[in-house]
């Protein structure tokens, strides 16, 4: 095992390393930027170290800094947390060649699984269903229409160069397609100079459904059931929880093996994430593996027992899963809150500043990540998660009962949080009976305000 | 007290003290005394020993290795800056060496004097040597790191009288 | 302010004084003095001796001719206590009856002068019926609860004036 | 199931049941001394109520003032949490007598078992082993040497009106029993102006482990395994934890066993636990049962994940047991330590006094029920415990090490705490290796002092 291992990260995950490192008996080495300078979970790591400026890209993005504290500090391996330089091959690639050990995957499957097309191959060659698509850019408008067919209306038109959602039309008929193509390519020729298109099928209200994964380096890869994490605002989760509600067991099964496979075929070890969308028919399609550990992890840690974040150092210093997949039992369920430093009567505004008052909620079936304390100064450089709030409770309704009983304790003062939209997400009957896709937030949420 | 005009902040509306305070630490200032009829804010700040700026005269003993928030400065400045120097200040993470390669002269000693484009130092990390140049003038009073030691970003690596 | 939509506070608020407390710590204040009509918070930090050993230098001035502090005050008492009245507080849980039985005339009303053997009113709890005393001279100048309204501990039943 | 509960108690026990009610939809009503005005979890409830001065015998032991209160509240039923009225018969046949449901025990089950003699008897009766003693007292020296005889030295000499020590003496040999009694008889004759005596069995290091029991009116009892709470001092425990360590797993089922006979014999429900001594051949004898829920049956809802509060309100409700004895799994392992207001350095004496820093520890496996906040002021006119601090981990080892992280963790400033002898205690080889008997704290730890 590690005698030491420096954490590439700050904030909660930082904190949540620290702690695994701490219980495992292994020394932590924290960086920070001089915007997280002072910060209190800094003092929990056994050495913290500065490495720049408050900007990321002078600090927790620049590598040759990262491995030179690693060095100086002799350690073993490092953590990249999410974010960040987590999903970063080069470097992993880079760690390699110091002779310090990256917990993550291998450079391969994540450059592998980086590449969205090479991930889609990967999918496809595992068996696992991916979204219909045009295999392809589009050559004519007759080729449009054949390809539109084949897969079904409504289908989607995206920009081969795009992103942001420019270059970007759902077709629901023959005649919207060819009017789609032609001001799709519009924008996208203006916005990226390549007039470019393919096709994909639209899928409507879609659920995002993740499946854990653990695997170690030789090649024994479980899965840890799924997160629904469908209450998205703007594709950030806000919501996530396990199981996914009426999620028909047989889809839910389906579902896990199919990520096994793909980590399979992609030599895949470390912890990660296979997302999926799913329609209302729960017919699922592959979206992306996310090569590292997420955020929501926590949830999954609730319904499986399994620490995450120590199997994934036992798994980079060469231990063997200690489990099988017929161990791994999911039970009860767990829910968590995105506790965001933002305004949510202004826009989800950031509102990064001093905390006054911290008064976290406690007692039965709470756990809560954060590296918050009253006095904590919340900087404005980094992203606005202040606190993970999780509950655990032996059925979905008590969860609930559980969560809001929780949120209501919570109280946050000196800047403004998202305690109060999770308040009344948890009192939402759509959410409560389990029908909330990834555009229920936009469709429902921004009008009342 | 509650009186109709709801906006105008109160002597006792914590956040308005809170921004007077942050003026007060970003200007400098040591004392702001405001008045409007029988209210009154009145803050001072500084003003007494340096001993005393510990985190605050509370009861319990705890292990210093233990989180409190923002536990007045920390690390790198390892020593009390004085106020008339200039410090020349690690721009990186790595290795600090004193001269340009084993058996030659340090670039700089005390009592040398340095341009903006002196090099000072080298600091090493992943095997890349960067020089390092002073970026300011004056005279070398001290050297603040030892050869070969690991240095942070802003460690301290020289101060300067940049009077002389 | 985000979650806690507070009213403002006066100087026994414990939290406002943590809060100043804090900043002043974060920010190396050595004095606050807020001054709101008669009410004052005044803290002065540092410039003690250092075997001072008490939980923190806060020092806070009021005026003395302020309710004592006994924590910040809460449900009962229910209106604004008069400086110069005494009050008649229930000393006990239970249902308040003015009247010693339906159809009697009250025990007392405004303008009653009271020793402090007359019995003002009656509390029932558990059947069982308890004769109050006003336990005071003066002439009664507020019935401060309805008939049988449900009376906690310490609720001021009666203000008095002694000075009649 | 009932509307509005009145919790006829204060602090953490009285925050656990408003949070209960909280996620069963059930209104609190929490009562208050003047001596717990303005404490922050008062706010938490539906209601609050003035009941009395701080002194306990006007407040919370008043039964007039507290069913008065329940009365005005119109509640249908009282928590009596534990301390205080909890096992107090009489309180809850008045409750029963004004129609409001007490959650507890029937008041004639806690009678018989309040009653020392009559819960042996019973004990008996059911089987249950008990420390052999006298069954009366001692008529001559004579009837004293056999009766040792037959129990086998060591022995106990007791006075019938004993307590707190006085009068009683540890018997080795037949000498020092004859000394003993003398010196025996001559304290409890001046100590109590009785000087009768009993003898009893003396058990050498015994460890204290008790069996958690739920049982509803119908007569279905079942026990949730067992607690180990033999780190006390002066009696009071310290630590708790589930499962025992080093207990065969025989011991273990026949303890839990005898625990719901006797539990049947005295026509039990609700929640209660039975206390047992453990020697050190893992035979074990009946001691008393605490007819009431216990400051630490969290360290069971860990390890069980029965919420015992939630259980209670429902068996006093009138619902039946919702599931069966071979339903209750125990799974990992759980750690409670008490933290009180206390200074360990002058001799535990009691710290009350202004809270200025509270930072209580999180992430993964911790639980914390405490009605602490920072700005709380802990009363001086109460028991000093103000934070029940817990983890729940898959093993023991892992127990200990994240425990000792929380412990870690754990910033309080403005009072004295126990928290710095848990960091101690989590430490120690013997706790480590489950060696710990009811009076290690004072056989190795005030020395060191």
């Amino acid at each position: 095992m590690f005698q030491r291992i420096l954490i590439a990260n700050r904030g909660e995950i930082a904190l949540r390393v620290i702690r695994a490192c701490k219980e495992m008996g292994i020394e932590s080495v924290a960086v920070y930027s001089e915007a997280d300078r002072g910060a209190p979970y800094l003092d929990l790591a056994d050495q913290k170290i500065c490495i720049g400026p408050a900007t990321a890209s002078e600090s927790y993005l620049k590598i040759p800094r990262l491995i030179s504290a690693a060095e100086a500090a002799d350690v073993q391996a490092i953590h990249p947390g999410y974010g960040f330089l987590s999903e970063n091959a080069h470097f992993a690639e880079v760690c390699r060649d110091c002779k310090i050990e990256f917990i993550g995957p291998p450079p391969e499957a994540m450059q592998r699984l980086g590449n969205k097309n090479e991930a889609r191959k990967l999918a496809k060659q595992a068996g696992v269903p991916v979204v219909p698509g045009s295999e392809g850019l589009i050559e004519s408008d007759e080729d449009a229409l054949r390809l539109a067919k084949e897969m079904d209306f409504p289908v989607l038109i995206k920009a081969a160069a795009g992103g942001g959602g420019r270059g970007m039309r759902v077709a629901r008929d023959e005649a919207s397609l060819l009017s789609g193509l032609v001001s799709a390519r519009q924008e996208a020729e203006s916005a990226f100079k390549d007039g470019s298109l393919y096709l994909e099928k639209y899928i409507e209200q879609p659920r995002h459904v993740e499946v854990q994964l653990l695997g170690d380096r030789e090649g024994h890869i479980v899965h840890l059931w799924e997160r629904d994490c469908s209450l998205q605002r703007r594709h950030q989760k806000l919501v996530e929880e396990s199981p996914a509600p009426n999620l028909p067991d047989k889809v839910r099964k389906a579902m896990c093996d199919a990520a096994v496979r793909l980590a399979k075929t992609a030599g895949y070890y470390s912890a990660g994430t296979c997302e999926f969308l799913v329609d209302k028919n729960h017919k699922f399609y592959f979206i992306e593996v996310n090569a590292r550990i997420q955020v929501e992890h926590p949830v999954t840690e609730l319904v499986t027992g399994i620490d995450l974040i120590k199997a994934q150092i036992r798994i980079a210093a060469g231990e063997k899963l200690p489990f099988a997949q017929r161990d791994i039992v999911h039970r009860g369920c767990a829910i968590e809150c995105r506790i965001n430093a933002e305004n949510p009567a202004i826009n989800f505004r950031p509102s990064p500043g001093l905390i006054t008052r911290w008064q976290p909620p406690g007692g039965p079936g709470v756990r809560l990540d954060s590296h918050a304390v009253a006095g904590y100064r919340v900087p404005p450089n980094y992203d606005s998660l202040v606190a993970k709030l999780l509950v655990y409770q032996p059925t979905r309704t008590e969860a609930l009962a559980c969560m809001r009983r929780a949120l209501d304790e919570f109280v946050v003062e000196g800047i403004h949080t998202t305690i109060p939209i999770h308040r009344d997400i948890m009192r939402l009957a759509a959410f409560r009976d389990g029908l909330v896709d990834t555009t229920f937030i936009e469709r429902t949420w921004q009008k009342k305000s | 007290m509650a009186d109709d005009a709801r906006k105008y902040p109160g002597p006792f509306d914590v956040r308005t003290v809170e921004q007077l305070v942050l003026l007060m630490s970003e200007y400098e200032l040591s004392e702001i005394d405001l008045r409007d009829g029988e209210q009154r804010i009145a803050l001072r700040r500084g003003g007494f020993s340096p001993a005393a700026s510990a985190p605050a005269p509370v009861e319990m003993a705890r292990p210093a290795s233990l989180p409190t928030p923002k536990a007045s400065a920390e690390p790198p400045p390892p020593s009390q800056p004085s106020r008339q120097l200039t410090e020349i200040k690690s721009p990186t993470v790595g290795t600090f060496y004193a001269q340009e390669k084993p058996g030659s002269p340090p670039y700089v000693a005390v009592g040398a004097r340095v341009a903006p484009t002196t090099i000072v130092c080298q600091i090493e990390a992943m095997k890349i040597f960067n020089e390092i140049q002073a970026e300011c003038n004056g005279t070398i009073v001290e050297v603040c790191v030892q050869n070969k030691e690991f240095v942070e970003y802003g460690t301290v690596l020289f101060r300067v009288d940049p009077n002389t």
